[in-house]
């Protein structure tokens, strides 16, 4: 895509739509964070396109002063898709909620990342439905008690990390909604990737499932319990910046630098850009209590893109093609005159 | 290629073609119809192909037919009954012979009767001829295997590329009985085999050799003719439905000056719209193969979004599941074209069998007051037309559209004349220039209500649109219940304004008469041809025939006034009688309704409106 | 509780409270209403949310109301304008002025009436009522916040906490005026609070504040006093619709002797339904929250083929994506009930308001000829009935069933009854016993046209179905012409038989009227008031409310035959009035419709029939 | 569940009607494989469910003489996931073609592995639609000539193993439809496993996409072009069983045992039974010509299944709860008298 000078701020990005989220609804930080991240890309607004599906989360686009279009509930992988075949000069950005993408909208979701077309999906994820008043959702942790679980769900959820590898996805970044500029670098860095770029942002629903990602993001704790991985950067993390990912055989250790002889050397380097998804795996798979959380971007490969192939494999047709026009498809092949 | 002198001259002729799927019969009939239509005669066919899985050789699940009408008048049907069936084994003959006319003439490969075989087909003794109580129709024997391995004889052909040969030496036969020239098949086999020369040799001995059997058998002296058929002077091509479907589209988003994009996913009958686009990158179609058909919609919703001319194609079964997203288009008022190839339902049904019985689901098959108008094309070369016609009525009125065609439209061919493209009107869509001042998402032209169009892409048109209810100038969201009063009565009168845009209601027949005949969609050929059979009788009759639905002409009540006896005719249980009934009371309506997963045919069409005269 | 001597006896009040989404007004009316029940008084009640999602604090948008109405004689709407109207703050009253009765009673909270709250609630002034043009109501301003942190002072509560309880201090207000005794909600609280004793001291402390308050309050006398209802003795509780359908599904598993299984997906205003069911595991039920709609009705298949009673709830958009798999349950003929709560439509639509726009989906929303019967409940509580009448048919006719509600229905409540199970009359499945000889799949009973029931896991009875067009007897799949269209008169036939096995259609007023009323599903309370007022006015009308759509009750003809006018009253654009057109061509229908995505109200409905009468 | 004496064979299994298949097909060889693997389990025929979507595999349940539902396109998942929650008593599985499992029905399919309810899914992979008469699949190679990509597609295809894993599957084996024997253990193995089992079996279109597996399956090459995995045993293979898989790093590599220092004690052993799904996950990646295919039984670890958590909950309800019927239920709560 083609560049322009920087003119805006995130002000430019504001809609006149009061934005009707709940007071302390982790949704208001990410508005903030994507309307800090656009003003960094340099398109010109009016190339933007948010697409939603329908929950809490979705009511994004009116907030934004883009085009936008909040569809039905699921179904924004495949219109986005539609958007950005149709005119692939746009930005087209997807923003979902967990329900939204895994649940009704899983198909649509593994399907868009299969084929690697160019949009960026951002992924809140509260671990439960918002908009319908607090049911679990295929996130939700393993036991929770919710409106339609009262005796705890029997189901294991969806890590979406590991079913977007699944998925052969080539690019997975995950932040969180309290951390404005991680998720801001993030929105840009998967805006600037070519190819369906998904970035999970684990969010709070402060009125049906508050503190769920608490015992990780919690303050007091936090710099223990995850880590943000950089390309290239040694997998570094806690309060006091000495505990890091070693390789054991072929799983991940958590190590104290300085302990049990471990030196800054036995840590991993991040490499989001390895094709092979083993290790990013691994990555995306880390819980807590037995690792820290991966923050951070943590696959980025390049492959093709859908829709750079659909412009290309038209551009080779066309350049040889005989038939230019309906008329001369209409008097091709098979024909005869009566007279 | 000498013209016979004893030659019989007949005004039409309906040759059926059949044999196990793997014998080339499609090929056959394909090729015997185009070296007809070449000659000068009008013609109509439909292939009626196996249910879905092919079952074992020989079996009757497994038989593919061919049938082709053609004559020196106008045809408007692929003809009921067959007066000539080749069929290449005895399960083909059990399967077909209820088509042959009463002692019409049935042309067989003898060699493939033998005790195997026919036990295969179910018959139950050894005489499939007496079995069938045809002994006292025209039956021809003819060694069809064995004369096609002697023609090829030397050159070193394996047994089983011999017998696929075997189609041209049934189809010899039949270009001699009907004095067509092999020269165009020959064209054909050399064009289709070009690199494989030995194939080509091998067909055309093949089917010199089952012309110059014909030439030299008694039983099928004299030869016919039917002469050219007086139509008018042109460049003519085949067209089958769903070809002249993806053309029509074509055509539309030419007019319209905009892209082509179809989001769809395959099913039968409708796979080959999504088939013939997905071949035309050379005119820049954008043919997205979705997950599923809410895939398929949903690229298309995008696309329009985006600005694009924007196709999903599926039958029954898909329409139910792109219901909720039909709603969508409603609510956002983007242009779109559904078209919907129907097939026997309900659920799978009968997957590869003609039905109308979506006529519901596409008038009504949404949640909420969500109009959508609805046209159905009605023979296979005027589904370019009417695909044309719904681009048009999308881009125009800023509407989802839904065209209804069928399986057999969408299957059948015949000769078309090839248009230019600049006797087709323009295609104005509505779309918002940059700079435009004040600007509202909402706000509609006097006339036809439509919303205007802006492209993601144009400075300072930014917008949003969704399924929520919008407020009828801004398009933001409203819950205000006039609001939606007035909304709800917006899109409901915009696709009545529609009406004031299509051409009116034309009958075939007398002004007044004793009985109207109406059908809508593909029964048009039978219902036409039986309608004209009975003002050639001299009966008070006349024919009705819709392609627009929603909305109904604005004539129709003037003409149904002029009618003593309505009778509607259909391929399901009454929906377009019962949708009339609804939108002009003040008529009675008779049914004539047939669920057989097959057309009507013109003999029990005029049997039925002979009784309603006598009535 | 002393009774006051001074108290005007009325015959029926209506009550809304309204306040911020965070204010607790619907556990505020939910308490009073209880307590009024308990007294003794017939009532309805109806929830007010605010459109899906919080919007800021303080904003029309965001405001939450609760109306009841509540007399002593049958109540049967929550009432069409209130007599008083509680107003936690300014956007409360500017949201809802619009329904109070001219010169009626406004509680408000004086304290949040400052500048900021009534910028905030968009007026342009600071004297809101002024603005409102309100003066002359009978305006009550209360120092509720203030009064409320007063009554707590000492309890060492944070200020968030105490203005929690200012709900409690409306209610005590209300419940002094009406004589309501506080014991009920004191109760409640120590339920509700078991393991917070500091909680219920407080919530306490400020409703008998809040009663205290009003007894000293000069403009608040003389109190009003609605005496008990003359209703049927027995022991009741307080349904709302969504509870109500849940329950008359359970009742129907029980009497039919089968495991019930739920597969569904939430959606507004249905999710109460699936909620309700997922808490039953102690009546065994198996409630499967699934990925989606789809799911949710496949996974009921998947049960229903093994033998469980299976059900799967939706809305709307919901019932679109069920399209194509009602088609299924349709040709596999498994028994199941499809609920259906509408919402205002098209596509998204208005999704926490009311609609009876779904019906025509109901009736077509599928491919193919696909007969599916539709039933809806008309009353809050009846949707017991309904649920438990759609559990009989689908099962003891082995089909697919679609009960409509709607979200008035849905989240409105009313006393009921409770009725014992004995009351209700056994369910037949069809099941076919293990041992059963020459047991077809297909065959089928000959007064209803059910075919049996044989469970996975029976010996002997393996078989086989699908989707695909079945052979009459053997359920194999069959693609004859004839029997595709047997089959189809057969699916059609059996829905139709329904008719013999369902009630008269009966009708509210005289025999023989002027103007006959008609109306379906939720609209029946507010028809039904509007009937019996103008029926007290002396005039000739009568009421036909409709529970059974598809088939009709076999007595309608005969009942509409004795009216000379009939208006059908829908909350569409007529979509119930189109269906009678085509299945009773030969009556007249007038329309009276509104979509508002609100209920009718009493007052315009008798406007309109009067005018009609007088035309 | 309980167990029976043997008492079946193969023939028991097959029904009255005839095969539709083309000659040829691959689906017939899976047909013999599961009716010579079900005599095998003890269970009685009854309580056999054979549940099926759309396309010529889904065909399958017609030929078995069990109960079988052949239900529409997709769908297959859902309706088995309802039939094995309705009686858990009942042995469920699900056939299934790539289009029918991976296009319209992904959604279904990747949730039924998430909540590992106990059904066996067959999913037959000849990587094309066979039934439309020959579209491209999710599974189609990259740049398949087909019907809807005259051109070639431009598509990455899933990896079925890949996605199932990334929807935290428990149970993954891959087959082909020459090899009976190996198909029919592996299919003794999935019914017997607790959870959603799934197979994958490489199956051959004869009709529309021929020879789509003959590169790595084609008799003349197939030793040294497939390794068959097997729980415990070293992961070697080759004609003449000298080659294994070793780690290098983070990766897989194929080493030849003899050559270059490697002995046979640097061969892995494939523990199917790990829950790290890392390696799995590099074995279902392994493609020709950088590695042999796996086949076998690559993944299966326990975990807790849907439909005896749902069994259990309701068990546990019940076994303390005061309403034991509907009119208990009615006169539940908040009630009052009128008298
Ligand atoms: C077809 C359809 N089904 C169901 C719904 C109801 N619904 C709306 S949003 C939602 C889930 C929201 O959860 P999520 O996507 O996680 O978003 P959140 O509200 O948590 O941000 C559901 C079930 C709907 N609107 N449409
Ligand atoms: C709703 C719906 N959409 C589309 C179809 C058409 N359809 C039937 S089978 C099929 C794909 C079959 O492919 P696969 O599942 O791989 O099975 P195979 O025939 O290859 O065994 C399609 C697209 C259908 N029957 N129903
Ligand atoms: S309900 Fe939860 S997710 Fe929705 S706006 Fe409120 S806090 Fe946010
Ligand atoms: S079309 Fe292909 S998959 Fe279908 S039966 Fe024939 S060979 Fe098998
Ligand atoms: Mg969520
Ligand atoms: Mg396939």
């Amino acid at each position: 895509m083609s560049e322009n000078q920087t003119k805006y701020t995130a002000k430019d990005f504001k809609s006149d739509q009061e934005v009707r989220w709940c007071p302390g609804c982790g949704d208001h930080a990410i508005l903030n964070a994507i309307q800090r991240a656009l003003p960094e890309l340099h398109y010109d607004r009016e190339r933007y396109a948010f697409i939603s599906g329908i929950g809490c989360s979705s009511r994004f686009p009116y907030y934004m002063n883009t085009y936008g279009f909040h569809s039905i509930h699921g179904r924004a992988s495949a219109i986005a898709s539609g958007t950005k075949s149709a005119n692939p000069n746009l930005s087209v950005w997807q923003i979902t909620g967990d329900g939204d993408a895994m649940a009704i909208g899983g198909n649509h979701f593994i399907h868009a990342i299969r084929r690697n077309i160019d949009i960026n999906i951002i992924l809140f994820n509260n671990e439960i439905y918002g908009l319908t008043k607090g049911q679990y959702s295929p996130c939700s942790k393993f036991g929770s008690v919710t409106k339609t679980s009262p005796y705890g769900t029997i189901e294991h959820p969806f890590r979406p990390g590991e079913l977007i590898i699944g998925a052969q996805g080539k690019f997975f970044a995950r932040s969180y909604d309290g951390n404005i500029k991680l998720s801001s670098d993030i929105f840009v860095a998967a805006a600037k990737h070519d190819g369906t770029s998904v970035v999970e942002v684990l969010q709070n629903c402060v009125i049906y499932n508050d503190k769920t990602h608490e015992e990780v993001l919690g303050k007091e704790n936090r710099d223990d319990r995850i880590i943000i991985l950089e390309h290239g950067k040694k997998m570094i993390f806690g309060k006091d910046g000495n505990k890091g990912l070693a390789l054991d055989g072929l799983k991940l250790k958590v190590v104290t630098i300085g302990e049990e002889g471990y030196t800054e050397d036995d840590i991993l380097t991040h490499d989001a850009e390895e094709m092979n998804p083993g290790l990013h795996m691994m990555l995306v798979n880390m819980q807590y209590p037995e690792y820290p959380v991966a923050f951070g971007i943590i696959r980025r490969v390049k492959a093709a893109t859908y829709d750079d192939q659909m412009v290309e494999q038209i551009a080779a047709v066309q350049a040889t093609a005989k038939i230019k026009c309906v008329d001369d498809l209409l008097n091709s092949g098979a024909t005869w005159d009566v007279e | 290629m000498n013209k016979k002198a004893n030659a019989v001259q007949l005004d039409e002729v309906t040759i059926r073609f059949s044999g196990d799927s793997g014998d080339g019969m499609q090929l056959t009939g394909t090729l015997f119809s185009n070296a007809s239509a070449l000659f000068g005669n009008d013609l109509s066919t439909f292939p009626d192909y196996p249910a879905e899985i092919r079952a074992p050789q020989g079996t009757v699940g497994g038989v593919s037919g061919f049938q082709v009408k053609f004559g020196h008048k106008e045809v408007n049907t692929p003809g009921d009954y067959c007066n000539i069936l080749v069929a290449m084994n005895p399960a083909a003959l059990k399967a077909n012979v209820q088509w042959v006319k009463n002692g019409g003439t049935i042309i067989f490969d003898s060699n493939s009767f033998e005790p195997k075989n026919i036990a295969r087909a179910g018959f139950k003794t050894e005489d499939p001829i007496k079995e069938l109580g045809i002994e006292d129709f025209n039956i021809i024997p003819a060694p069809i295997s064995n004369l096609t391995k002697e023609a090829v004889v030397g050159l070193g052909m394996d047994n089983k590329s011999i017998l696929r040969c075997k189609n041209m030496f049934a189809l010899g036969i039949v270009c001699y009985v009907f004095n067509r020239p092999l020269s165009f098949t020959e064209e054909y086999l050399e064009n289709k085999f070009k690199k494989k020369p030995d194939v080509i040799t091998a067909n055309k001995l093949v089917l010199n050799a089952g012309y110059n059997y014909a030439e030299t058998l008694e039983a099928l002296t004299p030869t016919y003719e039917v002469a050219p058929a007086e139509i008018k002077k042109g460049k003519y091509r085949n067209m089958s439905g769903n070809q002249a479907t993806a053309w029509g589209l074509l055509a539309a988003s030419e007019k319209a000056n905009l892209p082509m994009f179809i989001g769809s996913y395959p099913i039968t009958p409708a796979t080959e719209v999504l088939q013939e686009l997905a071949k035309r990158k050379d005119l820049g179609v954008k043919s997205f193969q979705a997950e599923d058909e809410i895939a398929g919609i949903c690229t298309s919703i995008g696309a329009a979004f985006a600005g694009n001319f924007a196709v999903t194609s599926t039958s029954g079964p898909g329409l139910a599941l792109k219901s909720e997203a039909l709603g969508l288009a409603v609510m956002t008022e983007l242009p779109l074209v559904i078209v919907n190839v129907q097939r026997g339902g309900p659920s799978t049904g009968l997957p590869t069998k003609t039905e109308q019985s979506d006529l519901n689901q596409a008038l009504y098959g949404r949640n909420g007051e969500s109009p959508i108008p609805v046209i159905a094309a009605s023979t296979p070369s005027d589904c370019f037309d009417y695909a044309f016609a719904a681009g048009k009525i999308a881009v125009e009125h800023m509407t989802p559209i839904i065209l209804l065609t069928d399986g057999f439209l969408a299957n059948g061919s015949e000769p078309w004349r090839i248009p230019s493209m600049s006797d087709y009107p323009e295609i104005k869509a509505p779309i918002v220039k940059e700079g435009t001042k004040d600007w509202m998402p909402y706000a509609r032209d006097e006339e036809k209500m439509a919303r205007t169009w802006a492209f993601p892409g144009t400075p300072g048109l930014e917008h949003r649109i969704g399924g929520l209810e919008k407020d009828k100038l801004k398009g933001s969201v409203s819950h205000d219940p006039i609001n939606h009063e007035e909304m709800t009565a917006i899109r409901d009168e915009k696709v009545k304004r529609i009406a004031n845009h299509i051409p009116d209601l034309e009958v075939v027949g007398p002004k007044e008469a004793d009985l109207l005949v109406v059908g809508w969609g593909g029964t048009k050929g039978h219902l036409h041809t039986a309608v004209n059979e009975l003002l050639e009788d001299g009966k008070s009759v006349a024919l009705a025939h819709f392609n627009y639905i929603n909305p109904l002409q604005k004539n129709v009540a003037e003409v149904f006034a002029r009618y003593k006896k309505i009778v509607v005719c259909e391929i399901n249980l009454g929906q377009f009688a019962n949708y009339l009934r609804m939108n002009l009371q003040q008529f009675q309506y008779l049914q004539y309704n047939k669920v057989q997963g097959l057309p009507f045919t013109v003999i029990e069409l005029k049997d039925h409106f002979n009784k309603l005269l006598e009535e």
